[in-house]
């Protein structure tokens, strides 16, 4: 798998402008599956999908403890139905504005565990160069726009990039995920009466997790019933349980379908939980124990396993080759973020300007302290 | 912006009343007819997103210009340029780039009281990542929109209010792409140079005249693009005057007078003779009576009166 | 009348802390009134009322020609009732918080008329001294706290006045004036969930006028209905007929007593009109003008006016009485504000801070030009 | 914190997480346990307008700190600074004053990457009518709380990420009210002026030991209120070393550190032996990689360099 990309292939439509002719592209299947030993497959895809991430994040604690990732980083574990389910709706032309916990999502979207590791080691083979940090995965390749760590920033993006799709007229659909906390900020507000007001390809996947930091729902929102306010803004909306991927993936392409038919933006409110602090700062002083417990009982590898192993789809080697592929796949990324270099601090003024500008320009620290490390620092945790 | 339009299908325009209104300034009055709903956007008042949405547009590869009506409003969706526009490049390691124009008026002196008289390009020319211009002609406004939309990444022109009661033939042959990147020499001189730019440029000329009868040769330096600076320019001037005031419509404290004071310290200190003096806004909020705001902004006399001191003259 | 006031008296709360005793004021009277005779004694001070805000600004139509008044100035025309109404319900230690196009809220407030054109004159005794024109009136006395020229931007502040009457107990209510283009922006939003999620005393009166400068309702919001729209944050919202004074009067009424109850912000939306342009600079070119000439039909004066004949309560010689009144009120303002003084230049810094803090600490401008003119600049037109 | 609730029953503290998570970093933990909720507020994540509603309790005479977690989100409510806290003093003729504290966290150096690293307050300072204090020590941090409650008019208080890690003895008596208004000079010295701020101060200090070493004799100004500067002190330091580093986080062009430059090159330019130096930030988006942010942000090892350079040694 090659994660090493110098340059991540631009957008594809860069040269394309308004009113570009619409794109030939099969309009994804949808709704239910026939095929028994399709569905079977698929449960095992998601289940192993879902168990990747969780995996992956549970090193990634140890990682932080261990200092080789810094900065803050915001576990996903418990939500992993949310972005496994949402991205099966989803196209690779599609795109995807998240947040600062998006592991789940950039992996769910195909970002290779390597560059997101990687990229937490703060190394120049990260998907980011090393400069975002957790917070701020990128693969334009893969369209997926980030990692955006003011909370209700990605919104307005999101719709524009949907906008883009609208006056070149194609059937993509822009997804973007925030929270519940996100819900109460202007730009959210702002972003869906756009959107519905321009009837906008734009899928507003609100991550309802119960709490901002320490601030439960029902101290952010007088009305907690979100989907029901979104509804207010004239697009359809509703709430999916999000601790089951089949009911999220099921409301998703319910949603990508009246998206891609031209209906406008659509607002699924995913209820879930996470199981972790916050952050890795946070102590988590606010929550009761039982009611983590609670949630614990419907975590969605659970939910989903125990219905496989109902079905008679899922056996226990089965998991265990499951447990051991996401073993591997981590510990493939783990080497692979151990191994890669630095990014040479001489390349620090690099892409604050675009390169072709730069080259014609100049950049705007003629003045500047000249970086101080000496180039290419050798890997390892710095 | 009709060029724009015409020459490159990316482009689109988008904005409060940039439509059927015909723009706050009536800047855009016949482009929808000509070019559609599509391209001609209206927006409600929702600053953040319409901004944030150029920014999402740009990023999808289009090219579009956001208008934001004044850049009092433009707080409001600061967040979405300092963040989002000057950042993404560089945050992505040059995967994301934000080929975005903004536009927006700036300035007084139209007595519209302290809330709609900002001068705040200054905190634009602090962020990283992009391109600040202020046109103070309308040839320079109307020229700047080319290469400005030619940029990969964001570019934020300024247009002082006072710009558009300025007329002028602007249907005369004329090169058509200003350099953006360069300051311009408006006035050579030879005792003290006049560093302006914008809705100031008026005033610096109307001094540089004033001193001139006074037996006092000004250079007037119109700085155009305020990010990137354009030290050469700024630098040679120095050299030959020795004598340096910059003018700018900015509250004095933490001015971009004072960025350009600081630049001549460390680049032209052996060759100053007097200290740089800055004629800035008064620090108050901008009064609505005429009396009261000329009191508080950048004059003629100021100017004059600065230019003498710093020469040694009456100072 | 005496308006040159030297400085307005201190916010009568100034030195309350929170949780103060409740203030023992009577609850004011609702509902319908019984007596015949008060019932039209005030029908005609409504009247009144709304033609001194029609006469004022006709007035100040010409004065503006006549450069008089300079700057944006923003028309009330059309929806006198809106203001006269909603200030029924209000008590002198209530709160007002008003936007640009404000002056009839600031007559109807009992902020005199010599205050507010002295004001446009940018004369001293103008009620801002000069210095915030038509779109900044204040009258702390009056708990008029201004005119906001940024659209949207006297929202939080607003719930800020009713938050300190909540947190000091008492009954007061805080009104808050915006236009439908403001429910767009963020800001709306914030407050709106702020207030009901703190059940603060707060009346957000949402002048629907259908226009935001020259952009229609349906160019501003995808769901039109923004009644509906606001009691998805859990507050009573409702619509009113905007051109009927006392439908705006009870409907004011019935909300002001639910906020003093204690049962939170409460959202009116007042489906009003505007029959000038937006403002001076305005061409108005995107409106019809027959359908301005239809909401014509229904101009406030004319609907009470008619009720009122037919009811036989106004004849036309109280009519003209009425008509004179205005005019003299109007002629006394403007010679008022004709001959008020200029304020010293060399007052320009003041009030940067507050006068006792300079006293200790000197101000910002140590190293500013001093400003040139004269002390004292005698009256006229500036 | 606790005795301005206990002394004032008009003080009340708000923002996010201030109450059950005790804040952000901890610094308001127990406080909802002791004063409850109505006066520990916990907010939505709705930065406008809890700022802004902060600015109308003020207004209603109560005495609100208003804690925006750091300074990058407060871009979602700087029209309410700019437009309503800083301006309506002097907008309605001096009637409507608005005593409230602002408090956030800003700075870098803690690999949060570019969009929670922004050092901004420049920009802040930038605003006439308010005030802008940035503690550089713990003590300052607690004992510039109580001067600011009395403050009839807007004070904002920014205080450095790193201040949380520093450890120190508060409990020792202590002068309780910092003088709010001076800067104070942590370090004399002969040859050059180190002048300085918040996150930076210790970086400054450690480089003054590092050039006693070299035998270069360093004095350090901590500025400690950013609006308005103490010029008196600046002058006095600069009139006795005659060479000047300003060390400031903010970006380069258009920071805090160009206006003292300013400041000084007009109050004290026959003073200066050289050119006011500038070690600021690079102009870049923080990156999150840590040798990459070392590089972006001010070091000690730039101050020394900066100051050999400016007293002629190694230049
Ligand atoms: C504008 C802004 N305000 C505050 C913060 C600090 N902050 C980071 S995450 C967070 C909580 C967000 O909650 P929610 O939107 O529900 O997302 P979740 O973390 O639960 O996934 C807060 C307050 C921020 N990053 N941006
Ligand atoms: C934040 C902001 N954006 C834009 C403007 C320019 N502007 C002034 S009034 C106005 C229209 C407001 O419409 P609405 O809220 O409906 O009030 P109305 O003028 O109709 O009373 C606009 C766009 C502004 N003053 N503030
Ligand atoms: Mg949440
Ligand atoms: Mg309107």
């Amino acid at each position: 798998m090659s994660t090493a990309r110098k340059k991540s292939p631009k957008n594809e439509a860069t040269r394309r402008g308004v009113g570009s002719s619409r794109t030939a592209r099969p309009r994804p299947r949808s709704g239910a599956r026939n095929d028994g030993e399709a569905e079977d497959k698929h449960r095992h895809e998601l289940l192993a999908a879902m168990l990747l991430i969780r995996r992956f994040e549970e090193r990634c604690v140890e990682l932080y403890s261990a200092s080789a990732i810094r900065g803050f980083v915001h576990l996903y574990i418990g939500e992993e139905a949310v972005a496994v389910g949402v991205t099966q709706a989803l196209e690779p032309a599609d795109a995807v504005v998240s947040t600062y916990r998006e592991h789940g999502h950039a992996l769910a979207r195909g970002v290779p565990a390597e560059a997101v590791l990687a990229e937490m080691y703060g190394k120049v083979s990260g998907c980011s160069r090393g400069r975002g940090g957790s917070m701020h995965l990128f693969d334009a390749g893969r369209r997926f726009y980030g990692g955006n760590a003011i909370v209700g920033g990605g919104l307005p993006v999101a719709a524009g990039l949907a906008l883009a799709e609208k006056l070149r007229d194609t059937t993509n659909v822009v997804c973007c995920f925030f929270g519940d906390g996100a819900f109460a900020e202007g730009e959210f507000h702002e972003t869906a009466n756009l959107a519905a007001l321009w009837n906008l390809p734009l899928l507003l996947a609100c991550e309802n997790n119960r709490y901002a930091m320490g601030t439960p729902l029902t101290a952010e929102h007088a009305q907690t019933d979100l989907a029901m306010r979104a509804s207010s803004y004239g697009m359809p909306a509703w709430a999916v349980d999000g601790m089951d991927v089949l009911a999220v993936e099921q409301a998703a392409r319910r949603a990508v379908d009246g998206i891609r038919a031209g209906h406008g933006p659509h607002f699924l409110e995913l209820r879930t939980y996470r199981f972790r602090a916050h952050s890795m700062y946070d102590p988590d002083r606010y929550r009761d124990k039982a009611e983590i417990e609670r949630w614990r009982t419907r975590d969605p590898l659970t939910v989903l396993g125990t219905l496989m192993r109902t079905l008679g789809e899922l056996h226990d080697e089965e998991y265990a080759d499951m447990e051991r592929d996401a073993a591997e796949a981590v510990a493939r990324a783990e080497s692979f973020a151990e191994e890669a270099l630095l990014e040479p601090t001489a390349d620090l003024l690099r892409f604050v300007h675009s390169e072709d500008q730069v080259a014609r320009h100049g950049d705007d620290n003629g003045h500047q302290q000249q970086a101080e490390h000496g180039d290419d620092v050798p890997g390892g945790v710095a | 912006m009709r060029e724009a339009l015409t020459a490159d299908d990316r482009v689109f325009l988008m904005g409060e009343d940039v439509g059927k209104y015909g723009g706050a300034f009536g800047v855009s009055l016949g482009l929808l007819e000509e070019f559609g709903p599509e391209r001609i956007r209206d927006t409600p008042l929702s600053e953040a997103a319409f901004v944030g949405a150029g920014i999402g547009a740009a990023i999808a590869g289009l090219r579009p210009i956001v208008e934001v009506m004044t850049v009092n409003f433009s707080l409001l969706a600061l967040d979405q340029v300092l963040n989002n526009a000057a950042t993404l490049l560089h945050m992505s390691g040059g995967q994301v780039s934000v080929p975005i124009v903004l536009r927006m008026t700036t300035g007084a002196g139209r007595q519209l009281a302290a809330q709609h008289s900002h001068s705040l390009e200054g905190w634009y020319a602090h962020i990283p990542g992009i391109r600040v211009l202020a046109p103070a002609t309308p040839a320079d406004a109307r020229d700047m929109l080319a290469p400005a939309l030619a940029d990969p990444d964001p570019v934020v022109i300024f247009e002082h209010g006072s710009l558009y009661n300025t007329s002028s033939d602007l249907s005369a042959t004329h090169h058509r792409r200003a350099d953006i990147f360069s300051a311009a020499v408006r006035r050579q001189g030879d005792d003290v140079s006049l560093i302006t730019y914008g809705g100031s440029l008026p005033k610096a000329l109307a001094a540089a005249d004033r001193l001139a009868a006074d037996r006092v040769s000004a250079e007037v330096i119109d700085l155009r693009s305020l990010r990137p600076l354009d030290d050469a320019t700024i630098m040679a001037s120095v050299r030959h005057t020795n004598h340096v005031v910059v003018v700018d419509e900015g509250w004095r404290t933490g001015s971009l007078a004072a960025e350009i004071s600081a630049r001549i310290c460390e680049q032209a200190f052996y060759e100053l003779d007097a200290p740089v003096e800055r004629v800035c806004s008064a620090e108050v909020p901008i009064p609505y009576a005429r009396h009261m705001e000329e009191a508080a902004l950048p004059s003629t006399g100021n100017i004059v009166r600065a230019a003498l001191r710093t020469v040694g003259r009456n100072g």
